[in-house]
């Protein structure tokens, strides 16, 4: 935000995966009975995360350094084959990690002291963070695909051990995905390495260096099967694995089943920050390295984010469960955000990148809000809930705002997203801006049938819902926070990004 | 010397369907030990003196002594009527031919390519084998060094954890 | 200036402000005080705004900016003229009294607090769309109302009936919502504006008439039509009259629904360029006109005939702009700012005197219950009917002649508006004897107790508006933004006011014949009209209609796409791709055996595979070897 | 006359395959590390002749840190096998199946 320099030889982004790390090594040691000392201890770090992250923010320079990169820091790591320890941040990454340091800091405040296994579950929320920031920072392929691999590792065992209901299925299912498209992912990566090296007569998995050198040719299939543009084939690869970590309609089925077993701190990173790496993945990877096939295959994802708004938006007017309904509604939310990257122009990137950050405030916040209506009510199915603002009016009217946001209503922060997306895609693709309306539209009905029928009506007798507490709000106001400034002033956004999305290939075709 | 290759070859392979066809332990194991002597052979006719000596310490001193006192220990005669069960075994097997015969037609094609290196033999023999070796070792290979010698230090504690955990 | 619109918009905010955050900790007096205050100084505000236009100044002036990236360049500005003065100050000024009215009306309930939060949040959402400089703020503004409507309908949370009102407006509301969001992409994207200065500047870039400008003049008026309650998204106005009485005075008649009007009027340079979109405006206007008089003819709830009665109204402002005659619109809206308001707040009094009760057939001879209440409402009945020298009749009027003497077809939109007047008078009247009227009621033992003067005193007030707000000189005034207005000649003008006053009279005598004099003539007609009576008495079913066609069908698929797509067809394909790949897998988890022998032939596999490729790839196939 | 190289690559590889198979048809534990040092010694054959053929001492290095790897693992799997046994389990590797779930 260029309000002030950072020093220039402090390695700012390793210790910002380092810092988590340090504080699982230190939850680690503590011994497992100080329940207490090793929650203070994991939100110690998540806040000393969070300042340093919010310090590089501050210091992060606009439009300047190579590639509108900066604080980059690069070292050897496998020469031979041109693989480095390369970090770096830039518009595209700089307020996600913001979103990440600030998400997890809440899952662990609103972590159940009385949860079983407390240490293990902090110590895996410590290491995620620091696997997510790692994606988020990393400008090599290979370094990149480590991170990504580390992520599932403690994913899967936070839904798998600490879930509910199907817990080893959800946890299974979401990893047989994930993996199958990290390998998709993979052998892109080393073709991309190996055509870049055939091209160049450099072999390197260095962003920087393949982002100037966008792959080109066609392979010839044997037998006169015709021939497949080897551009488009790579960004099939990469796709397959961001597309399923979003998830884009038809690959979402994983969704449901994981984000109603995960506990609710695990969710509100799984689905505030995990589904947005996927997103971030096709900025950073699919647009910037084939910017000629993201142009020839965008129409169809772009087609397959329309609809996974209008299906999800369909499937969370029909659910009875509220966490599954936030779970669609997500998916719904994700598909504009897919809608205005394929949109593949200035404004639509630049929507989703705000909305990226929008839809972590805002389902994180939902995903709380379910929370606490399940510890307090004992249920979350929607038939049994009803009048909760008859006893607890403060949550009545946070939840109501983190409602309106969700349905994006003009002045919160959802709509400041949706509107430069469908404006994105209005340019590009007429008929599919026209659908996305229409989940708008069908947003605004599930979303009060959500809010109205949980808070609203006539409450049982004897009304036994009780107001938040302090922890409670704590955790939602600097969610309700986000949602009001963004919503109001969103000026500071492009101005931290536009260099960046400006210089994307995609956009400079 | 095409001679001697071809004997210490018959020997390896012998030993080799050894290991895998012995009924019991005991001679799959005595068949390790010769198969592994009979690489040792194979070491010094490739001119990897020190590669001699570790096979010969580690492997057919330490390892296989591990292995035969183990066998002595838990009396394994009651295995032998196991056979395998499933069907995966014949497609283990079926790949495995197919394996042998493609690698062998890549080689026999294909040879061996590749950049040589700086390290003739007259080089390696002016310095001596062992301490060319060391010198690689300790100099331009430390890392990974540090890191096997690390290995093995997690690997002792762990077998002794192991062991320990049953006397408790 | 550039100070004093901003402090218009910013005071209703500090009492929305004070009264969320705190409303529960303060004194009712003081939280009454505060909401009411706020806006009284607003109102102020607005008043010294109003010299400085009339002293010739405009306003529009950046402040900060939103977004900006590229050529798109949206700030957050205010644009002040005489137009969006007219508009604060009918805001801020009716407003304030209603908001008056309101301290006494909600006295007991619990809500207190939270009514007078959102009714502020209101008056603010109201001011920042009709001040804001730019199509997006607009938008802003225009949801922030549909919000504090949504709210405010559904004040009464633990009513499902209020519930299922609100979110019903809030959807339909939404609908125009998304029209307006797609106008504004239009305009941008064809003239690379969003800000109202440069709009009307650039607009004549586009050629007349075409596709571009009428289909952002259309998108424009679903929003418009949606806020406003018309033809055919009107469905939920009628709803929303569960809310508390002083919200369907302030938002359901006097401000928010005649946003749309505002909308066509500010963007009157986009119509006079779209005949096509504007004449559409018109029919819209003139057909919601006719058919809400005519389901206001049979309704009994009293609140309803006075929503019905707005939507008709509305339709005759819609009319006016959309012939053009904008001046004429926005001096509608003026009167019946203050006539509606006047019968909405009057019509709280007596359901208030009848506890809760709105059925006006359970009423009846409240003048001497009611006399304050009684008098005023008959002053805004004789005031929307039309009758000579009330303020109603001026404006309106100039409505039904700007239609009869445009050249063209609007001439048969100005017939309809003349027998729509009738219609009017007649179901004004309908209402105004049946729950008002004198003689019937042979012995009278209620306790009927006229309202505080808190409520009467505002009432009065508007009374007096609607008696006298017809001699205001809008057309002078608002001639800078629209032009001066067109002379007619005084024969005309008395030939046309005759007529009008005329039907007016026929349906006063028709109300007085049915529901005063003879009332069982009332009810031969009815049975007579039969069928008829029942279409209208039911709204013409366009309820049920929307029900079957749209929410129906869509929970319908939203079940089906749960019940059968989801589970059976795409999670079957997942699955169905995972059995034939796993051989003999019946679920996931069975990838993992646990069986050392299968990862061990799984690899193998892999490692033949990968060397099949090498093999292939450098052509030294097996059986090639001799070639 | 100089052996060819590939003759020790192919012999190499023989052992390999040897090796693989065993591991795929034996059922005992103990005999199915064997087999996996069988295949261990082959890839040292490889890289040994690699590096005799190519000059270079990489290869030479790189087979040292597999013998060394190779008795790490011997170490603690033969602790593990220990610990089934003394356990009472039979030993039979298609037993051993914990891992599931």
């Amino acid at each position: 935000m260029s309000w002030y320099a950072l020093p220039a030889n402090v390695p700012w982004l390793t210790l910002v995966v380092l810092l988590p790390l340090i504080g699982a090594l230190l939850v680690a040691l503590t011994p497992s009975v100080a329940g207490r000392v090793i929650k203070q201890l994991g939100i110690l770090t998540s806040v000393i995360t969070l300042a340093l992250v919010l310090a590089i923010i501050g210091g992060f320079q606009q439009g300047v350094g190579g590639l509108h990169l900066q604080f980059e820091e690069t070292l050897q790591w496998i020469p031979l084959l041109g693989i480095s320890y390369h970090l770096g941040i830039d518009g595209l990454s700089l307020f996600l990690l913001g979103l990440n340091a600030l998400l997890f800091l809440i899952a662990i405040v609103v972590t159940d002291s009385l949860t079983p296994r407390l240490k293990e579950f902090i110590l895996l929320l410590l290491i995620l963070e620091a696997a997510t920031a790692g994606i988020l920072l990393a400008l090599d392929l290979v370094l990149f695909y480590v991170f990504w691999e580390a992520m599932l590792v403690p994913l899967y065992f936070l839904i798998g051990v600490w879930g509910e209901g199907r817990r080893v299925y959800a946890a299974f299912k979401f990893l047989i995905y994930t993996v199958i498209g990290s390998f998709a992912m993979l052998i892109a990566i080393l073709a991309v390495a190996g055509i870049n090296f055939s091209q160049t007569g450099q072999l390197s998995f260095d962003w920087t260096v393949l982002v100037q050198h966008p792959a080109a040719g066609v392979w010839h299939l044997p037998a006169g099967l015709g021939s497949i543009g080897i551009p488009q084939l790579l960004f099939v690869g990469f796709a397959l694995a961001f597309a399923i970590k979003m998830p884009i309609f038809p690959l979402h089925t994983w969704l449901p089943a994981a984000y109603t077993s995960a506990p609710i701190p695990v969710v509100i990173v799984f689905a505030g920050l995990v589904s947005k790496l996927g997103a971030y993945g096709f900025l950073r990877f699919n647009l910037a390295l084939f910017p000629e096939a993201a142009h020839s295959l965008g129409g169809p994802l772009a087609v397959l984010a329309t609809i996974g708004i209008l299906y999800g938006a369909f499937m969370a007017l029909a659910q009875t469960d509220l966490k599954r309904l936030v779970a669609y509604a997500s998916m719904s939310h994700l598909g504009f955000i897919g809608l205005g990257i394929f949109a593949g122009n200035l404004l639509g990137i630049e929507g989703a990148l705000v909305q990226m950050i929008n839809h972590g405030v805002i389902i994180a916040a939902l995903f709380l809000v379910v929370g606490m209506i399940e510890r307090r009510a004992g249920t979350r199915l929607r038939a049994e809930l009803r009048g909760l603002g008859a006893t607890a009016p403060l949550f009545a009217a946070l939840f109501l705002v983190v409602s309106l946001a969700a349905l994006g209503l003009p002045g919160l922060n959802g709509f400041v997203g949706e509107f430069l997306i469908m404006l994105g895609a209005w340019a590009s693709f007429l008929p599919l801006a026209v659908g996305a309306g229409i989940g708008v539209i069908l947003a605004a009905w599930y979303v009060l049938s959500f809010y109205q029928g949980s808070t609203q009506e006539a409450p049982p007798k004897p009304a036994t819902f009780p107001e938040l507490r302090l922890v409670d709000v704590g955790a939602l106001a600097p969610l309700l926070a986000l949602m009001v400034g963004i919503g109001i002033s969103p000026a500071f956004f492009p101005a931290a990004v536009d260099a960046t999305v400006k210089a994307l290939p995609v956009i400079l075709r | 010397m095409v001679i001697g290759f071809a004997i210490v070859a018959a020997w390896e392979l012998v030993t080799a369907v050894g290991v895998v066809a012995f009924r019991k332990p005991m001679y799959n194991a005595l068949s390790l030990v010769a198969n592994m002597l009979g690489l040792a052979v194979l070491f010094l006719m490739l001119n990897a003196q020190f590669l001699f000596a570790a096979q010969i310490i580690v492997y057919a001193g330490a390892v296989m002594v591990l292995f035969v006192f183990i066998i002595a220990l838990m009396n394994p005669e009651a295995d032998i009527s196991f056979r395998p069960r499933g069907t995966e075994w014949i497609y283990g097997v079926v790949f495995g031919v197919i394996f042998a015969a493609l690698l062998a037609g890549l080689l026999f094609n294909r040879g061996l390519t590749g950049r040589p290196g700086a390290f003739t033999p007259e080089v390696i023999a002016a310095a001596g084998n062992i301490q060319t070796v060391g010198t690689a070792l300790y100099t331009r290979f430390l890392f990974p060094v540090e890191v096997t010698s690390v290995l093995l230090l997690v690997a002792a504690v762990g077998a002794v954890y192991l062991a320990m955990r049953r006397i408790r | 200036m550039d100070i004093l619109a901003p402090l218009v918009l910013l005071v209703p905010l500090a009492g929305f402000l004070v009264n969320a955050l705190f409303g529960r900790l303060l004194p009712r007096r003081v939280v009454g005080w505060v909401g009411a205050g706020s806006i009284g100084l607003a109102f102020l505000f607005a008043l010294l705004t109003l010299s400085q236009v009339l002293g010739g100044q405009k306003l529009d002036q950046t402040y900060f900016t939103w977004w900006q990236s590229g050529d798109f360049n949206v700030p957050f500005n205010l644009y002040v003229d005489a137009l969006s003065t007219l508009m604060i100050l009918v805001i801020t000024g009716v407003g304030f009294l209603i908001h008056v009215y309101s301290i006494g009306y909600m006295r007991e309930d619990s809500g207190f607090s939270r009514f007078f939060a959102y009714m502020n949040l209101f008056v603010f959402s109201m001011l920042l769309l009709v001040l804001s400089g730019n199509l997006l703020w607009l938008i802003i503004g225009w949801a922030m109302v549909g919000l504090s409507s949504y709210l405010l309908i559904g004040f009464w949370f633990e009513r499902r009936s209020a519930v299922l009102a609100a979110r019903k407006a809030f959807v339909m509301n939404t609908i125009g919502d998304v029209g307006m969001v797609f106008a504004a992409f239009l305009i941008f994207l064809n003239l690379r504006v969003l800000d109202f200065q440069g709009l009307f500047s650039r607009v004549h870039q586009l050629p007349k008439g075409g596709t571009v400008i009428t289909a952002i003049c259309l998108l424009l008026l679903v929003g418009a039509v949606a806020k406003s309650a018309q033809l055919p998204l009107h469905t939920w106005l009628p709803d929303a009259m569960e809310g508390p009485t002083p919200v369907s005075a302030l938002i359901h008649a006097a401000t928010m629904v005649t946003a749309g009007v505002y909308l066509v009027a500010r963007m009157h340079l986009l119509y006079d360029w779209a005949p096509t979109a504007a004449a559409t405006v018109a029919v819209i206007g003139g057909l919601t006109a006719f058919f809400a008089a005519t389901i206001g003819t049979s309704q009994v709830d009293i609140k309803r005939i006075l929503a019905y009665s707005t939507m008709s109204q509305i339709g005759y402002m819609f009319l006016a702009v959309g012939i053009g005659a904008y001046t004429a619109g926005m001096f509608h809206f003026m009167t019946h700012a203050f006539f509606k308001a006047l019968l909405f707040l009057a019509a709280g009094n007596v359901i208030h005197a009848f506890h809760d009760d709105q059925d006006i057939r359970h009423m009846g001879n409240l003048r001497a219950g009611l006399p304050i209440t009684f008098w005023t409402f008959l002053i805004g009945t004789l005031s929307i009917s039309g009758f000579p020298l009330f303020a109603g009749f001026f404006s309106k009027d100039e409505i039904i002649r700007s239609a009869l003497s445009a050249t063209g077809s609007e001439v048969w939109l100005g017939v309809l508006a003349l027998i729509t007047a009738g219609l009017t008078a007649y179901y004004m009247f309908r209402l105004f004897f049946i729950a008002f009227g004198w003689e019937w009621l042979a012995h009278d033992n209620r306790h009927l107790h006229e309202a505080l003067p808190v409520q009467t005193v505002p009432i009065v007030i508007l009374a007096a508006g609607a008696v006298v707000a017809g001699y205001i000189p809008v057309a002078n005034f608002l001639a800078p933004v629209f032009g001066g207005a067109v002379e007619v000649g005084a024969g005309a003008f008395i030939g046309l006011a005759a007529l009008s006053v005329l039907v007016a009279l026929v349906g006063f005598a028709v109300a007085y014949l049915l529901h005063a004099r003879r009332p069982e003539l009332a009810v031969a007609w009815r049975t007579r009209l039969g069928p008829i009576h029942t279409l209208v008495e039911h709204k013409y079913y366009i309820d049920e209609l929307y029900d079957r066609i749209f929410v129906r069908p869509g929970l319908a698929l939203a079940r089906f796409l749960n019940d059968v797509v989801e589970p059976r067809v795409i999670d079957g394909a997942v699955n169905a791709v995972a059995t034939f790949t796993l051989l003999e897998a019946r679920e996931f988890r069975l990838l993992q055996t646990g069986r050392v022998r299968s990862y061990a032939l799984v690899t193998l596999g892999g490692a033949v595979g990968i060397l099949l490729i090498v093999v292939w790839y450098l052509g030294y196939l097996p059986w090639k070897s001799g070639a | 006359m100089p052996v060819p190289a590939y003759t020790f690559l192919v012999l190499s590889g023989v052992i390999f395959t040897l090796g693989a198979i065993g591991f795929m048809v034996r059922r005992n534990p103990l005999v199915v590390f064997m087999c996996i040092e069988l295949m261990l010694n082959a890839v040292n054959l490889s890289f040994a002749t690699m590096s005799r053929y190519l000059n270079s001492l990489d290869g030479v290095v790189f087979a040292f840190l597999v013998i060394t790897v190779a008795a790490a693992e011997v170490v603690v799997g033969i602790a593990i096998i220990v610990q089934v046994y003394r356990a009472g389990r039979q030993m039979d590797v298609d037993e051993l199946d914990l891992m599931k779930e």
